[in-house]
């Protein structure tokens, strides 16, 4: 009797994970499918290339991979010494209590809906851009860039905490009593033996900062052409697929978002992979 | 002395970029509520409508926030009723049977099924509903039952890494202790292993909550509109705060509006902020609430 | 009055498309809602590729467009059309630029992005920011047509979803330029004269505005049950009374 | 390595050998050990003593990586059984033979309930039963008095000679006839340990009662019968 | 308990008192110990012989929910100082009283850059003289010539017993005037445990040694002095 009860449950069980693992590979089937007529008529490269203007009978999603990549890195550029600092007060720099209430603020910001940074971002910091450059509209990708690092911060500085925190008490307890100060501690021991766990953070960050669309479809204009600079709006995939899903099921403007999502998807897996992988070599350390 | 001056820059620049860290969302959330703190009152919720009559749902709501408030709420409970069984299944899965190569796959599945973009799932899951509808019903269109299936699968994640990792911190003694009582391996998952680590378990739902509750991305493409009233069945489209906050942002057409979109971004905020301080609050307690239960 | 036919009725009426119907959709609606809480209308937008592909899909009952359907669309969906209401597109600017008029060259300079200070149009020493509609939009087919001759539009333009949020990102950027639906114009932006005419109702109404067209409402073959009340309910003076208060001219 | 082989033994161990992965930790062990007997194993630390027992309830298949060959034999409901045939059932054998670690390890809920605990598991739910056999359960390991008043407080409460009396008690109260004790007193002070000391030699006449013990005296003062461990496996089996 | 009163004193500590949250550990320690000369610090598991050390160079301070009250003064640079003063700064004292702990702990670099790691954190940046004092310190801690050839290896290839040196070697790098060391021989084997014990009786002229110790031949063995500790303070305290 319970015997089978046992088998019956552990059946359960994995066909639940069966069931949920097959989502990730059902959606990339399903973008793949959906994507493939447009991807064998024009090329897949040419799709990655060619530029966007539906009325001219062009698809091509290159204007919004560097729009992505854009507005990704820069917002990178922005999160990243943020959280650096970030991450050192919590570390060391800042007492106890201060380090404790900082990071517990930063845990609560992970929190904060995207759509009201958009919000807050629309009607305080693109007026704000727009006259302190004194050009464009304050819709570009700057403001977005902005916006989406302070948005990227907090999880980027838990990310980079929690690799401090995984450091061997050992290494630790040697420099405090070999008369290390707290920033000396942080440079010379933390920061090398955290290293790896630091870049795993910004690489799963960049993976945030280029899977959000509302941010970018908010705040930085939409246009569909690559950006000359910063202060010009731009547009990511993810923003593209917003936009575009308005159009017909038969079309090659509502395929061409599939593509989009394709791009995505694999980026993501690369991401994935990446941290897998440095993840796995760390281990392996002696 | 090199090193001194490296040494001093680094506390400099930690103070700096925490500062600004904070201004910055001193600043952002600062200008929410001064901007739109006086927005926030009953007919922000129930507009012309009486409270009392909306909330029994004896009359309609049309200027106030009531609509999509509830709409977000019943697309939390219906994504978390689909994400739970078999977000728990599949940590208790990967935790307790899996092992060595299927372990390592699933694991890397996870790992991207959670760094998917959510528009991504949300293209997902409005194109499965047009392939729904034109296969088989008129009546399946995007939809409520559509946006919460695939706020499932963005949440689906949080719930089985936080169920694994709450499994799998559990000491190896204390696994043994009710195995060497001659419990079966499910009675020691039920009995023991599950109770205890029911607070990491129930504090990664809470998670998921708070996903679902700021998903923009998802059901702005698998049937969250601008009007609708209050969602009537799984097949209807409905309203949602943050699609409304996105809505207003950009297509306010008066004043009043606006005030409308800062008044539903606080109250998005706080319950959001809400749900977080649950989460962090429960981690300790809820395993000894249920081993003590009389 | 005319909002009898809706007792006893009850139902979802499903509608989306084009985003200048969106106000007086929801002003009907809500009518129709008060009065029979049986009745469950939800508008989305879109734009008007969308309504015209939505409602041929059969994913709603009612699909808006701002442009009439082309003989493709009617014959692939079999649409009914109801053109309840004229409009007409009229570019716009943030209420403070001095700028108020331009010549149709002048405009489409702008479009294409070979205009692209308003310094040369005699304001202040700033980029022109150019907006522009997706390309479901149907105002923005409308406009490219009779407004731009069918000019490449730049691609360096803003991109927004709606009418609606055409007229709040123009209220925002002083240096803005774009294009709504005339009848959303309201104080919030400044319409431009084109060629000496200013565009308001009126003008489309007597012609001088050449940018007119009519605002649609389409379903898939003949509509029948709340579909058809809906749509009915427009060309009553009830209905007719909402058309104008919203800014359009209605139809008959 | 000399086998017992009279009508008196319990426990037969048949060239058992033990792997954490490739890693051998145990090498042809083959030892009897008698009924109604105390017998304790001693050793150097780190050579299999722990390990062993588990071999005897099967606990040791929870362990990832580790594996095992040999016989092993326990005269369980008066026959004599094949603990690792295809038919046993491991659940049941580790009720029958029941073990108790070396740190105490109450379960996170009540006095009452962590004694109940192994009845719950077997389905009994006639309250009175067991109400009842927690009780006897708690009166065989000497510690009725001391928590008859508190029994709905959490075991952790306990002191540590006071929840290694609660395990032991709650591994008695499956009635099994045989109890293995990894150092059972290793964390405790002098005076709970002589508590504990006379609580297993007080239950000897209802069981067979195997002992992994560090400490020479008690050895000593305690066993009928000690296994030495080294390099392995068993070197000595001496009768007291 | 008695007070040694002499000039040969380093080390003062008074009316000592240390608690983990509400827990008191260590209770009205009085104790000295004499300049140049090795002292054990003896007593059962728990007792609070680690705890101690650490009050001696303030390393508790980074201890979550600690708290000490008490008076602990050094002889430092030829005159008496208050560990606990106000304008004492921890990393100087630090550098003055080293520590080494029971388990060696090598930073994940080099054999060369853990031992130059202090003369790094005072800031010593020429090399020629960084090279000279490592050298120094490791032919102190007579591990020169086992790594001389390989001070570029990460400092974890080395064995447990050379990584014990090795952490010897680091603390003398500073030339400290008094080292503290936690069971330093408690992880090795017979062979690297005497030769620890015979580099720290080589080294007692030039510093003030205290060491933590169980074994109680080792403890007879290299001990000057001998401080028990039992029930939360120090009992006796034997000169040899
Ligand atoms: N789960 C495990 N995985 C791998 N190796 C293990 C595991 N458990 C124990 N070992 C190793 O097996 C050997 C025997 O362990 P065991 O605990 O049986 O020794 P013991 O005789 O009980 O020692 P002690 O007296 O210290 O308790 C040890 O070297 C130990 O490191
Ligand atoms: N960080 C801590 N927090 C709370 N309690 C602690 C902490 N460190 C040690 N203790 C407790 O303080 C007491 C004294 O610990 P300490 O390590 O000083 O003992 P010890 O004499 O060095 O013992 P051993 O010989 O086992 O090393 C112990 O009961 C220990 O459990
Ligand atoms: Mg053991
Ligand atoms: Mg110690
Ligand atoms: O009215 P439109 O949204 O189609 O421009």
């Amino acid at each position: 009797m319970k015997k089978i009860g046992e088998l019956v449950a552990e059946r359960a069980f994995f066909l639940s994970a069966v069931a949920s693992s097959s989502i990730t590979i059902g959606i990339l089937v399903f973008m793949v499918f959906m994507g493939l007529p447009l991807i064998r008529e024009g090329g897949g490269y040419h799709l990655l290339l060619k530029s966007w203007s539906p009325y001219q009978g062009s698809f091509g999603i290159y204007p919004m991979i560097v729009g992505t990549a854009a507005i990704s890195f820069l917002s990178l550029a922005v999160a990243f010494p943020v959280s650096l600092g970030c991450s050192f007060l919590i570390a060391t720099i800042a007492p106890k209590p201060v380090s404790r209430g900082l990071r517990r603020i930063i845990e609560l910001m992970t929190g904060i809906p995207t759509v009201i940074y958009g919000f807050v971002g629309i009607f305080l910091v693109v007026p704000l851009v727009r006259e302190w450059f004194q050009s464009g509209s304050g819709m570009c990708v700057f403001t977005a860039a902005l916006v989406l690092g302070i948005m990227i911060s907090p999880t980027m500085t838990l990310f980079f905490s929690d690799s401090f925190d995984r450091i061997p008490r050992s290494y630790l307890d040697a420099a405090d009593a070999l008369g290390a100060s707290h920033v000396q501690k942080l440079l010379y021991v933390m920061l090398p033996a955290a290293k790896k766990g630091m870049l795993n953070g910004v690489i799963l960050a960049l993976g945030r900062a280029v899977g959000d669309t509302l941010i970018a479809l908010m705040l930085a204009g939409n246009a569909v052409r690559v950006p000359a600079s910063v202060l010009e709006p731009a547009r990511t995939l993810t923003a593209h697929i917003a936009l575009v899903i308005a159009a017909d099921y038969e079309s090659p403007e509502f395929r061409s978002i599939f593509a989009c999502g394709v791009v995505l998807y694999l980026f993501t897996m690369a991401v994935t992979f990446l941290v897998r992988y440095i993840s796995y070599a760390e281990d392996r350390k002696p | 002395m090199r090193l001194r001056i490296l040494e001093r820059l680094t506390v400099l620049f930690a103070w700096a970029a925490g500062l600004m860290l904070l201004c910055a969302v001193f600043l952002l959330m600062g200008y929410l509520f001064v901007k739109g703190g006086r927005a926030v009152d009953l007919s922000l919720i129930f507009g012309d409508a009486s409270p009392l009559q909306a909330l029994l749902f004896k009359q309609r709501v049309f200027d106030g926030l009531f609509p999509a408030i509830v709409g977000t709420l019943v697309l939390i409970l219906l994504s978390i009723f689909w994400a739970i069984p078999i977000g728990i299944a599949t940590g208790i899965y990967l935790a307790e049977y899996a092992g060595g190569r299927v372990k390592r796959v699933l694991d890397a599945l996870f790992d991207v099924l959670s760094g998917i973009p959510s528009i991504v799932i949300g293209l997902f899951g409005f194109s499965f509903a047009v392939f729904l509808h034109k296969q088989y019903s008129n009546d399946i269109g995007p939809c409520l039952l559509i946006s919460s299936l695939a706020l499932s699968f963005l949440v689906l994640p949080y719930i089985i890494r936080t169920t694994q990792a709450a499994l799998e911190g559990i000491s190896p003694r204390f696994r043994l202790t009710a195995l060497a009582l001659g419990a079966t391996r499910l009675q020691n998952i039920f009995l023991v292993l599950i109770p205890k680590s029911l607070s990491g378990i129930m504090s990664g739902i809470i998670l998921a909550i708070g996903r679902c509750a700021e998903d923009t991305a998802v059901i702005m493409l698998t049937g969250a509109v601008a009007s609708a009233g209050l969602p009537r069945s799984l097949f209807s489209q409905y309203e949602a705060l943050p699609f409304y906050i996105y809505y207003i942002s950009s297509q306010y057409s008066n004043p009043d509006e606006l005030m409308q979109g800062y008044g539903a971004s606080i109250i998005l905020l706080s319950l959001c902020a809400l749900l977080f301080a649950v989460a962090y609050g429960i981690r300790k307690g809820l395993s000894h609430f249920i081993f003590y239960r009389p | 009055g005319s909002l009898d036919v809706f007792k006893g009725e009850s139902g979802v009426l499903k509608i989306s498309g084009g985003t200048a119907h969106i106000p007086v959709m929801k002003d009907v609606a809500k009518k129709i809602m008060v009065i029979n809480p049986d009745i469950q209308i939800s508008i989305a937008g879109g734009g008007s590729g969308v309504g015209i592909k939505q409602v041929g899909e059969g994913l709603v009952d009612i699909g808006n467009s701002g442009r009439i359907a082309t003989e493709e669309e009617i014959s692939r969906y079999q649409l009914n059309l109801y053109k309840w209401a004229i409009d007409g597109v009229a570019p716009v600017v943030h209420p403070n630029n001095p700028v108020k008029a331009l010549t149709k060259t002048q405009m489409i300079d702008i479009f294409s992005g070979k205009l692209d200070n308003w310094k040369m149009l005699g304001g202040a020493d700033r980029k022109i920011n150019v907006y522009t509609r997706d390309e479901a939009s149907g105002t923005r087919a409308v406009f490219w047509k009779k407004g731009l001759d069918k000019a490449q539009m730049t691609t360096g333009a803003h991109v927004v979803v709606s009418n609606g949020a055409m007229k709040s990102a123009i209220a925002q950027d002083p240096y803005g330029v774009g294009y709504v639906s005339v009848g959303h114009i309201d104080a919030s932006v400044a319409p431009v004269a084109l060629d000496g005419v200013v565009p308001t109702i009126e003008s489309v109404q007597d012609g001088s505005f050449k940018i007119a067209r009519g605002l649609y409402s389409n379903t898939k073959g003949e509509p029948h049950g709340l579909t058809k009340k809906f749509i009915d309910f427009l060309y009553t003076t009830d209905g007719k009374k909402i058309i104008e208060q919203r800014g359009f001219i209605p139809v008959r | 390595m000399s086998h017992v082989m009279t009508d008196d033994v319990k426990i037969r161990v048949a060239n058992l050998d033990f792997f954490y992965r490739d890693r051998a930790i145990l090498n042809d062990v083959n030892v009897s050990f008698a009924k109604h007997a105390i017998s304790t194993l001693t050793g150097p630390s780190g050579v299999g003593k722990s390990t062993f027992l588990m071999t005897l309830n099967r606990l040791w298949e929870n362990l990832p990586d580790a594996a095992m060959t040999g016989r092993v034999e326990i005269e369980l409901q008066g026959k004599w059984q094949d603990v690792y045939a295809r038919g046993m059932s491991v659940t049941d054998l580790r009720k029958m033979v029941a073990m108790v670690f070396q740190a105490p390890n109450p379960l996170p809920m009540s006095i009452r309930k962590n004694i109940a605990f192994p009845l719950k598991l077997s389905g009994e739910t006639n309250r009175q039963t067991v109400a009842a056999r927690v009780e006897q359960a708690l009166q065989m390991a000497n510690l009725w008095s001391e928590v008859k008043d508190r029994l709905n407080d959490d075991a952790r409460t306990l002191s540590g000679g006071q929840q290694q009396r609660l395990c032991i008690a709650r591994a008695l109260v499956m009635e099994p006839e045989v109890l293995l004790l990894d150092e059972p007193t290793s964390s405790l002070d002098q005076a709970s340990t002589a508590v504990i000391e006379e609580l297993l030699v007080g239950l000897k006449d209802r069981l067979t009662i195997l002992v992994v013990s560090h400490y020479q005296e008690q050895v000593m003062r305690i066993s009928d019968n000690i296994v030495r461990f080294d390099g392995n496996t068993v070197v000595a089996q001496t009768e007291k």
